[in-house]
């Protein structure tokens, strides 16, 4: 990466560029203002909050019992994770139990939605390199496809494809249908031979190699420094997954690995990646083979908003999602609603570390970077 | 009063607008094989509901996009942002001018055809960067400077490679280089063929601006480059000028490598197998869009004067030594 | 004696007492009944032609051409708002496949006939929106996809959220759901086919199909 | 390091009162001590992960900021406070030492008005610059109207 100094020579004429919000690659609705010096960046300008739909404020005035279902829409990719961090931070003030089948079936979840997040990022991740109109497209269409799949597990799980409200304050609301399992096992073992596809089709082919190495390096120092999470974390060479380091909800029961990578550019994301789909599915599988039996939930159905009353106090709960960590801070008054939420979304954290890496790179490098990020705008804006 | 006593001025004129029609409703069908050629390799069905099997298709989009508001941006350059789209797609119908469709079927069989025709293909550089210019837009204006960029690197050994041809017929007129694949077509021509044959695939790619060399309308940085600010017609011209492009250097790869009109069958199948071995080439440029992604600037210019155009120069020269040694020396 | 007719009695429509429903009744955006950008050279032509003795003929058939047409063409823009882009995403994908129906996402709003709104419109986005729509060449059609975009869904109480796109553009199909499944999605796509094939010659459009959500 | 040696450390700083047990170390900080707070948890606890920061209003208590850092090596949390006290709305800026800090007290500013100094470019980041108050003060309605569209 060139020295954003050197490049700065009296005389030149710099072109303003406006990415967003409305732009194929802009994730949803991120704005980038770029300086442009022919091709290259020399100065960003990430314009947020499009989406700024007031889910802290909202969190005041709902009760317990409501919010999961609207923590779902932070990150919206990732809808399981999201709901689990809320539900776990009223947990933790109320010290409320959560049974073992219900903590199984949380991580069941979580590990099905890493998969399907991850086939949406590696899908839009292609298209922002490859064009809509193009090589791209192919093997997003083929990632959808296998995302399709998890999303019919969840559909006849829940009822719904991408926004679940399965999590509930002391456990969870829906149990395994019957026949559930081995469907699941089919989907999984089906997911874990495309993978193999999709791993030939872009790493024996330069062109990807070439678009992906050595871009957007993000050093252990500053990745550490802004905070950014999760595969971005472990691919700059940081061992730090939540599920190892802090396990929550019986992670400790699984045997799996945290994939670390030192390059800290595109491609070590998505070797990071491509490692946690794998452990995803030997997570899964463990969990098929011994799900204990069980209540699902130490708390009653819901009937009514008050229903979920926690102690005055304050926790923060924090779950690796699949986009890194996302937490939730609740402070408490004793009330059947919340005095107080933070969301501290993966994606605002990851994107923050654009403004730092963006400098120097070639336009066509924004979009790979960003991709690679992989930021849900829901989360980022909250 | 038959065709060929009607004075020559006459003849060309039926010709050219009875090939100017056929390739124009080539072109539309072209755009519906490639979207349903795609979407096979998408895994999905592609266009099927508007007419039989979605044979229609083309031309709803086309009557629609007739019938679509002709929207020109304030600051844009007036008549450089009219003229553009008919400046770009001018060269790219003039293509099918100088390819001889069969023997004696053809608007112009030219001495020098094929060096033509590689000046032609070139011109489209100025409508492109016409329209980019005249848009006033600076997704535009990057698309057309690096539309400069990759033409001008693309064009030297995309000339080299097709001359590989031309030195092993021993002519520039493109109905002898068909003429001459009688025995055998140059892709069988030992290695050299081959070779040639894939290099020409590489730099028409590149030429053409397709997946994976199409960093002048890249959807996800550029959002549509150079035709970004164009709708209606304008915009439908551009499409068609691009597929005209492209298919006219199919055309120049059937000819050149496949043997042209040589086929089984009675004489008047040739023009069929000319157009039957074209869609191929032209397939085979879909299926290399379909199945990259796209690269960097300047990685493409490395790409181009690092490795293509040193070694187009070699295989020119292995060439020349192969047709040298081969030829009995009196 | 004098016998007098009954007086029909009008049922008050029920959302008469809906607040919520009072301001969409005040504020949404209607399409202008002018219709679309045609010049009055173009309008004169087209009426001289339908008024002059069996020249409705001429203008039915070439109706019914161009809107077939246009109704097999419709090219959405590719702009994802919030949860529902995912949906829009899986429905432009391999399963749901819309191209079937002749619709291909383009980037640039110049080259598209279709906005799907897909997702909370914000007030910091809705004229970025706006100018999206502008920017669109007639005519243009808007899906509103998903509650949020309806009518600003489980948030529209909060503070920064616009209370349905329709107060921001004027839109022809409402798709209901949060978010809407692409079955759904596809149902709405179809209904806006079909309004699309009763578009009238002299470029004014059917009324919206009544909203759901 | 352990969360019980932190927990020893910090209680050396000045102006630095420590509460609870366990990780996270709670660290409840005066406003003057706030920025040497975060240095001394990066430099000394080797607390280089920034995880989040925010404010929490207490009404008629005033507005606390939160900060959550962590040791990523040794698994320590440590998780800074301060009171700013009532009708204050000014702090120190921890940018200087996590550059995580730039967009969280960006967002502080937007939702609290609390004017971090020394921030290198405090603007708002999630509203538009023309918004007026501070959405997320207990005094702001959550459905407060605000022109054009509503």
């Amino acid at each position: 990466m060139p020295d954003v100094r050197a490049l700065d020579y009296a005389g030149s004429e710099r072109l303003t560029m406006n990415m967003g919000p409305q732009h194929p690659s802009a994730h949803g609705v991120f704005r980038a203002i770029l300086t442009l010096e022919g091709e290259t960046v020399v100065g960003v300008d990430a314009v947020i909050g499009y989406l700024h739909r007031c889910h802290e404020k909202l969190a005041e005035t709902l009760a317990y019992v409501q919010y999961p279902t609207i923590a779902s829409k932070t990150d919206y990719v990732a809808a399981m994770s999201s709901e689990l961090a809320y539900v776990m931070a009223a947990e933790r003030i109320g010290s409320f139990e959560v049974p073992k089948r219900a903590q199984y079936l949380r991580v069941l979840m979580g590990e099905l939605q890493r998969i399907a997040s991850h086939c949406l990022w590696l899908g839009t991740w292609c298209m922002d390199m490859g064009g809509a109109l193009g090589g791209g497209a192919t093997i997003f269409l083929y990632c959808i496809r296998e995302r399709e799949l998890v999303l019919d597990l969840f559909e006849s799980l829940v009822g719904a494809r991408l926004l679940y409200g399965f999590h509930q304050v002391g456990g969870v609301r829906y149990d395994l249908p019957e026949g559930w399992t081995a469907e699941c096992r089919k989907t999984v073992a089906l997911i874990e031979q495309r993978l193999g596809e999709y791993e030939g089709m872009l790493e024996d082919n330069p062109f990807f190699m070439m678009r992906t190495k050595g871009v957007g390096v993000i050093s252990t120092a500053l990745a550490q420094d802004v905070g950014i999470s999760g595969p971005l974390l472990r691919g700059s060479g940081v061992e730090w997954d939540l599920r190892r380091s802090q396990p929550y909800s019986s992670y400790e029961d699984f045997a799996f690995t945290v994939p670390v990578e030192t390059g800290g550019d595109c491609y070590a994301r998505y070797k990071v990646r491509m490692v946690e789909f794998r452990q995803s599915i030997r997570i899964i599988r463990q969990i098929l083979d011994g799900l204990p039996a069980g209540p699902i939930s130490s708390r009653p159905g819901v009937k009514s908003l008050a229903q979920v009353k926690v102690p005055k106090g304050e926790a923060y709960a924090r779950v690796e999602g699949p986009r890194g960590e996302v937490g939730c801070f609740l402070v408490s008054d004793g009330s059947n609603k919340p005095y107080r939420m933070k969301w501290r979304g993966a994606s605002f954290s990851n994107l923050a570390v654009l403004p730092h890496i963006l400098p120097g790179c070639s336009v066509a490098d924004v979009v790979a970077i960003m991709g690679s990020v992989d930021p849900v705008f829901g989360e980022v804006d909250r | 009063m038959s065709f060929a006593s009607l004075p020559p001025a006459v003849q060309s004129l039926i010709m050219g607008s009875a090939v100017l029609g056929a390739i124009v409703g080539l072109l539309a069908y072209v755009t519906l094989l490639e979207r349903k050629f795609a979407a096979r390799l998408q895994s999905r069905i592609g266009p099927y509901r508007v007419g039989p099997r979605g044979l229609l298709q083309p031309i709803a989009d086309g009557v629609k996009l007739l019938l679509k508001e002709d929207v020109m941006p304030d600051s844009a350059d007036r008549p450089v942002f009219k003229l553009a789209p008919v400046v770009f797609m001018i060269p790219c119908l003039l293509l099918f001018g100088v390819i001889p469709f069969a023997p004696g079927i053809g608007v112009a069989d030219l001495d020098n055809g094929i060096l033509i025709f590689l000046a032609i293909s070139s011109l489209e550089i100025v409508g492109l960067f016409m329209a980019g210019w005249g848009s006033n837009n600076k997704y535009a204006l990057l698309s057309a400077m690096r539309a400069v960029n990759q033409i001008i690197s693309y064009d030297l050994p995309f000339i080299m490679t097709a001359l590989v041809p031309v030195m092993l017929a021993g002519s520039l007129r493109l109905s002898e280089i068909a003429t001459a694949q009688a025995g055998l077509w140059f892709i069988a021509y030992p290695v050299i063929g081959q070779i040639a044959f894939v290099f020409f695939i590489i730099t028409a790619v590149a030429a053409e601006n397709r997946v994976p060399f199409d960093i002048l309308e890249a959807e996800s940085e550029l959002v549509a480059g150079f035709r970004v600010e164009y709708s209606g017609m304008k915009f439908a011209i551009i499409q068609l000028a691009e597929y005209a492009h492209v298919l006219g250097t199919s055309f120049l790869g059937a000819l050149l490598f496949l043997g042209a009109w040589a086929g089984p069958g009675p004489v008047w199948l040739g023009p069929v197998w000319f157009l039957l071995k074209a869609l191929a080439v032209f397939l085979l440029l879909t299926w290399v869009r379909w199945s990259f992604v796209r690269i960097r600037v300047d990685q493409i210019l490395r790409v181009s004067w690092k490795l293509m155009l040193p070694a187009s120069l070699l295989l020119l020269l292995a060439t020349a030594a192969t047709i040298v040694w081969r030829t009995p020396h009196a | 004696m004098e016998i007098k007719a009954p007086v029909p009695q009008i049922p008050v429509p029920f959302w008469k007492d809906v607040k919520d429903l009072q301001e969409w009744e005040t504020h949404h955006q209607r399409r202008p009944d002018a219709g679309d950008k045609h010049s009055a050279l173009f309008e004169q032509v087209t009426e001289g032609i339908h008024n002059f003795p069996g020249g409705f003929a001429l203008t039915t058939v070439a109706d019914g051409f161009f809107n077939w047409a246009r109704k097999s063409s419709v090219w959405p823009v590719s702009f994802g708002l919030a949860c529902c882009a995912i949906e829009m995403m899986a429905t432009f994908a391999s399963r749901f496949d819309v191209e079937r129906l002749g619709m291909v996402p383009w980037a640039s709003p110049r080259h598209s006939d279709l906005m799907i709104v897909s997702g909370t419109v914000t007030i910091k986005m809705a004229p970025m929106l706006k100018r999206i729509y502008d920017q669109m060449p007639d005519p243009k059609w808007v899906v509103s996809m998903g509650s949020c975009a309806n009518s600003g869904g489980p948030f529209r109480h909060g503070y920064h959220v616009v209370k349905g796109v329709d107060r921001v553009v004027a839109v022809d199909v409402y798709v209901p759901g949060c978010p809407p499944p692409p079955e759904s999605l596809l149902n709405g796509l179809l209904l806006l086919q079909d309004q699309i094939a009763h578009f009238r010659r002299t470029g004014h459009r059917a009324e919206p199909t009544p909203k759901v959500d | 390091m352990t969360p019980d040696r932190a927990r020893e450390l910090l209680g050396t700083v000045a102006g630095v009162t420590l509460s609870g047990a366990g990780t996270p170390v709670v660290a409840q900080v005066e406003p003057a001590q706030w920025l040497d707070a975060a240095r001394f948890a990066k430099d000394t606890l080797g607390c280089a992960f920034f995880s989040f920061l925010t404010a929490i209003d207490w009404k008629e208590q005033g507005l606390e900021i939160v900060a959550w850092v962590d040791n990523l090596d040794a698994r320590v949390s440590v998780e800074l406070r301060t009171k700013l006290g009532p009708g204050v709305t000014s702090c120190a800026s921890l940018t200087p030492v996590y550059r995580g800090a730039n967009w969280m007290e960006r967002e502080g500013f937007d939702m609290f008005g609390v004017r971090f100094e020394g921030h290198p470019d405090l603007r708002r980041i999630l509203l538009a610059d023309d918004w007026e108050g501070h959405p997320l003060l207990k005094s702001y309605a959550v459905d407060t109207p605000h022109p054009p569209y509503r």
